[in-house]
């Protein structure tokens, strides 16, 4: 790798963009060709961070599996959780209580808003503008904080488990959301001041990395990088899990499929996000939390897939269970992964500080491409 | 389309069709010589337009190997599962990332943690790991002392 | 003249949304209530945790030095980590049968990841978690730790 | 009354009691070049640890709080870090240039220093040609940044000094305008007798719109000569890690660190000098109580008071906005700036000429 770089016949640059630089948000390491300051070629080179969660995940038990899937996409590690117990759900078929799917729904919703208020933050630091990382985190914080009050811990909660969560909701989690809404509602107002209305964000994005429906579908992107070039992809319509198909809530899709669509279809997530938590929050039914099940999960013979939408896209779970007490295989379809494919696509003929703005708006999380 | 009509489309298209029965979805079975014009029909055929492939897995079974594809079409709705009977000591299979870009992260990645070699793809190279990396690490044979630690 | 008035206007608006920008850091700036900053080192005495969260793994002792650990090792099993080691070793009771008891119960701070599973596995409820989160030390060694403490022995009555 | 010029009035006829006059004025350049060293210093650290309050209290911090009373000795210390790092010097740099090149830009920042009237009678050279000079030795610190990107051999700084040599060339152009249009109104290049020409009031009231237009586009102009944000695409820490710095370490990135600062310094001083009066209290109209108060207030506070408030303005420029691009920035200039100043300076023109100023 190290004698590749230099420059080609061409004149033209070889530059890396990695493993460790302040815009790549992790360990992703990008070479990549320029001409001048106009980017002929990106390359990814994964694997900084690659585990192999994957093989891991062979020797773990249906119940040990789901935590290790929260240090994929660390941002929304909830969503994760809840995919892998929607497919040991959907194997055992069990049953889950009502309350629970509430529960979890609500989490789910929860950790999408703190995932985009991150993204939010770090794209603002991508295109220059330092301020609005600090304030993305004060709102961030205080979802932190309630996740932290209910789940026991900020990050990786490890909250889902097969047939429910593993803790009923805290006493003041309805009080502290509902303060937190009506907070954030706000803040998100001010999110547009500080940069969605600002001239020189708005030109730094417009017409930036354009990415059409038909090459969207063709590099399997989902989420809210192919909802904004116009495809309809978000799993709780297309597939609605738990009580998606009970609450009201609008898909949101752009057209522009440049990076000022993805950056307002997700400013337009969380305000979905916050319309499903306030419908919800006073609806949580009562009952169990958490299902009856046995204390040593045996999935029967046979495949299972089960997609949620996290705040990146469609993450999939594909089990395929010898009928032991640990996955015979087990694949994890990350949405980041396929997102990063379209990066060259994307960033060919644009400068480098575009390179920086797409890489923004794809929302990658490295441990969830590498895994 | 349901999954019914799914199967009478696909009979029609493909000659003498093998499906697998159960699972969620609809499992078609092809085998490595057919595949890159199966691929072809699948993704241009009006009705069925399989244009989204969101995911590519390679199962080790010892034996032999198992390539799944799961399609779906982003404007029918319908997902279909294809699998792949691979030969163990020599896994090959045509590739489809000049059908679905997307599979040309999805392949290397297949190929580097599996080693199937997908014959026509652009740039086969590891992808996670480093390029002078011995071994392909999902298979169930593969030892690591080093790296794999067992509890 | 159309050309004009559109170059006018965007510079106009150009300027107005940078305007509306600098007004609110501009406020931010005047108004020193608005600092979330935690100054932590100084906040211990005041600082509050969740009592859910998970900060590491202790045993409930009693005030006679009494724990409710079987030595089942149920919380073993579940720990994807390898992080818990449980040595039993055989007490006799007074009617003079061998009854399997818990000896050293080895904890791998260092392994753990605060995945509440051992916890949720123990029948007696002899473990939980605490709050304490400052791991820190200078050697690795001191985060193998021995939970159940000198010379404790199981609770009457906890099968 | 203290002011610079009686104290440094005090210490001239002291030396020459004391020496014979062409020691007294020896010892007097040493004092002079002492004096301005350690204005620099402090100038640097006071600024820095400006910026950092600055920015967090902008971005709901506290800042730095823990070394002396309030933080304010943490650039000290953070100084006293740098000095004593190692300096690397990458394989296959430049050496020679690679060394220069931080010596360059202070140097550079140091000799526009001055020409500038710091106080009423505290001038260091009052050069006839002023304004054209600091013009012309400001554009020579790109050089330096040149030299940095060049011999680091890396490709981040390359790409970082050739965007701030784009970037310094084009905006001295509407800098240059808009010093220029207060020249028209002044009829001299002489800093002093610029400022005495703001006696009776601030150019940028007296000079109409054309004038506060001026104005607004000098300070974006030395924005981005200084390479700060929204302009600082020659460090651009999300896209080439430092810029041109990149491998600079210890020292020599604290005096490429000092230079920044010490320039924005002296670019908020030429603006306060230019349309706000350098060290002239402020006076309105015939308010002769109100301008007696004014006038009480030493020259230097003045002086240092306008330009505290531009740099503060620079600053909160930084931390509100995001960064241009690289195209977009020399857009502005070519496409919005340099037409406007064209014809700013135009009606300022017009308007000397026909003498409609206050």
């Amino acid at each position: 790798m190290i004698e590749e770089i230099g420059t080609t016949e061409l004149g033209e640059l070889v530059v890396n963009l990695g493993p460790q630089h302040p815009s790549t948000h992790g360990v992703l390491h990008l070479v990549i060709t320029l001409s001048g300051e106009t980017i002929k070629k990106v390359e990814p080179h994964l694997g900084y961070i690659h585990r192999s969660i994957e093989k891991m995940c062979e020797s773990l038990s249906y119940r040990q599996f789901i935590y290790v899937t929260s240090r994929m996409d660390y941002l929304s590690s909830h969503i994760n959780n809840h995919g892998c117990a929607l497919c040991v759900e959907k194997g055992m078929q069990i049953e889950v209580p009502p309350r629970a799917k509430v529960i979890r729904v609500l989490m789910d919703e929860l950790t999408r808003l703190a995932s985009h208020q991150l993204w939010w933050g770090a794209m603002a630091m991508d295109v220059g503008a330092l301020t609005p990382f600090f304030h993305a985190f004060r709102e961030r914080e205080a979802i932190n904080d309630i996740m932290e009050k209910t789940c026991g811990a900020r990050l990786t909660m490890n909250y889902m488990c097969p047939g429910g969560v593993a803790f009923d909701l805290h006493p003041d989690f309805q009080r502290e959301v509902k303060a937190f809404l009506a907070f954030f509602h706000g803040k998100l107002d001010e999110y547009d001041e500080l940069v969605t209305d600002n001239v020189i964000f708005q030109g730094r994005m417009e017409g930036v990395g354009y990415l059409s429906r038909e090459d969207a579908i063709s590099y399997g992107c989902s989420g809210p990088t192919a909802r904004a070039s116009g495809v309809s992809c978000d799993i709780r319509k297309l597939s609605p899990y738990e009580v998606y198909d009970q609450v009201r809530f609008e898909e949101v899709t752009g057209t522009g499929g440049d990076c000022f669509a993805r950056y307002k279809v997700r400013m337009g997530e969380m305000r979905q996000s916050i319309s499903i938590i306030e419908q919800l929050i006073d609806n949580v039914p009562e009952g169990d939390f958490q299902a009856k099940t046995k204390a040593v999960l045996k999935l029967p013979k046979g495949e299972f897939y089960s997609k949620v939408e996290t705040a990146r896209g469609e993450f999939g779970v594909y089990i395929i269970s010898e009928g032991a007490t640990t996955p015979y295989r087990i694949k994890f379809r990350s949405p980041g992964f396929s997102n990063l494919s379209a990066l060259d696509h994307m960033a060919r003929g644009h400068k480098i500080g575009d390179l920086v703005a797409i890489m923004g708006t794809l929302d990658l999380v490295i441990p969830d491409i590498d895994r | 389309m349901n999954p019914q009509e799914l199967k009478q489309q696909l009979e029609a298209l493909l000659p003498s069709p093998t499906f697998e029965e159960g699972g969620e979805w609809t499992t078609l079975y092809t085998d490595p010589a057919t595949w890159a014009e199966t691929a072809r029909r699948l993704r241009t055929t009006k009705v069925l337009d399989l244009d989204y492939l969101f995911c590519v897995t390679a199962v080790d079974w010892k034996t032999h190997f198992t390539m799944v594809y799961h399609l779906s079409s982003t404007t029918h709705r319908h997902t279909l599962v294809v699998k792949i009977r691979l030969d163990h000591e020599h896994p090959e299979v045509a590739t489809v990332s000049d059908i679905w870009r997307t599979a040309e992260f999805h392949e290397r990645e297949a190929y580097d943690l599996m080693g199937v070699v997908f014959t026509g793809h652009p740039d086969l190279r590891r992808l996670f790991m480093t390029d002078d990396w011995k071994g392909w690490p999902l298979r169930k044979d593969y030892e690591d002392p080093v790296n794999m630690i067992k509890l | 003249m159309a050309f004009l008035k559109d170059y006018i206007s965007d510079i106009y608006r150009g300027i107005r949304s940078l305007l509306k920008g600098m007004k609110l850091t501009g406020y931010y700036f005047t108004h020193r209530k608005e600092i979330i900053t935690q100054q932590y080192p100084d906040n211990r005495g005041t600082m509050v945790l969740p009592e859910r969260f998970r900060g590491e793994v202790v045993m409930i002792h009693d005030e006679n030095n009494e724990h409710a650990c079987t030595g089942c090792t149920a919380c073993e099993l579940a720990c994807p980590n390898g992080t818990i080691k449980i040595i039993t070793k055989f007490d006799t009771t007074p009617e003079g049968k061998k009854k399997k008891a818990l000896d050293t119960f080895i904890y791998h701070l260092e392994l753990c990841t605060m995945c509440n599973l051992c916890i949720q596995a123990c029948p007696t409820d002899a473990i939980k978690m605490a709050q304490n989160f400052e791991h820190s030390v200078y050697d690795r060694s001191k985060l193998t730790k021995k939970l159940n403490k000198p010379g404790s022995k199981i609770r009457e009555g906890v099968e | 009354m203290l002011s610079i010029e009686n104290i440094a009035d005090s210490i001239d006829a002291w030396l020459n009691r004391a020496f014979s006059p062409s020691v007294a004025t020896l010892l007097e350049g040493v004092l002079v070049g002492l004096g301005a060293i350690t204005f620099f210093a402090v100038l640097g650290l006071v600024l820095v640890l400006m910026e950092r309050k600055v920015s967090a209290y902008m971005q709901i911090r506290l800042g730095p709080n823990r070394v002396g009373p309030g933080g304010s000795l943490q650039t000290v210390a953070d100084t006293l870090k740098l000095a004593m790092k190692e300096g690397l010097t990458p394989d296959g740099a430049d050496k020679f240039l690679f060394n220069l090149a931080p010596f360059m830009v202070i140097v550079v920042a140091m000799l526009i220093l001055a020409p500038i009237a710091f106080a009423k009678g505290s001038q260091l050279w009052d050069i006839n040609i002023g304004i054209l000079y600091v013009s012309a030795v400001s554009s020579l610190s790109v050089i330096g940044i040149l030299m940095a990107g060049w011999a680091s051999n890396n490709k981040y700084s390359l790409l970082g000094a050739m965007r701030s040599g784009a970037q310094i060339v084009s905006y001295e152009l509407s800098a240059g305008f808009s010093v220029l249009s207060i020249v028209v109104l002044t009829g001299s290049l002489r800093i002093s007798d610029i400022i005495a020409s703001q006696q009776d009031g601030w150019w940028l009231f007296k000079g109409h719109i054309p004038a506060i237009i001026s104005f607004v586009i000098f300070l974006i102009a030395v924005t981005a000569e200084t390479n700060r944000a929204p302009f600082d695409l020659a460090e651009a820490e999300s896209e080439l890690t430092a810029g041109f710095h990149t491998e600079y370490s210890g020292m020599r990135f604290a005096l490429f660190f000092l230079a920044e600062y010490v320039n924005i310094f002296i670019v908020c001083a030429i603006a306060a000098t230019l349309y706000l009066g350098g060290w002239m209290p402020l006076h309105i109209g015939h308010w002769s109580g109100f301008n007696l108060v004014m006038d009480y207030i030493p020259s230097s506070l003045w002086f240092l008071g306008k330009t505290f408030i531009l740099i503060f303005v620079i600053m909160w420029f930084r931390w509100t906005f995001p960064r241009l691009r690289i195209d977009q920035l020399l857009d502005l200039e070519w496409k919005y700036l340099l037409p406007l100043s064209l014809f700013n300076l135009l009606l300022m023109t017009l308007i000397a000429i026909e003498g409609w100023h206050f």
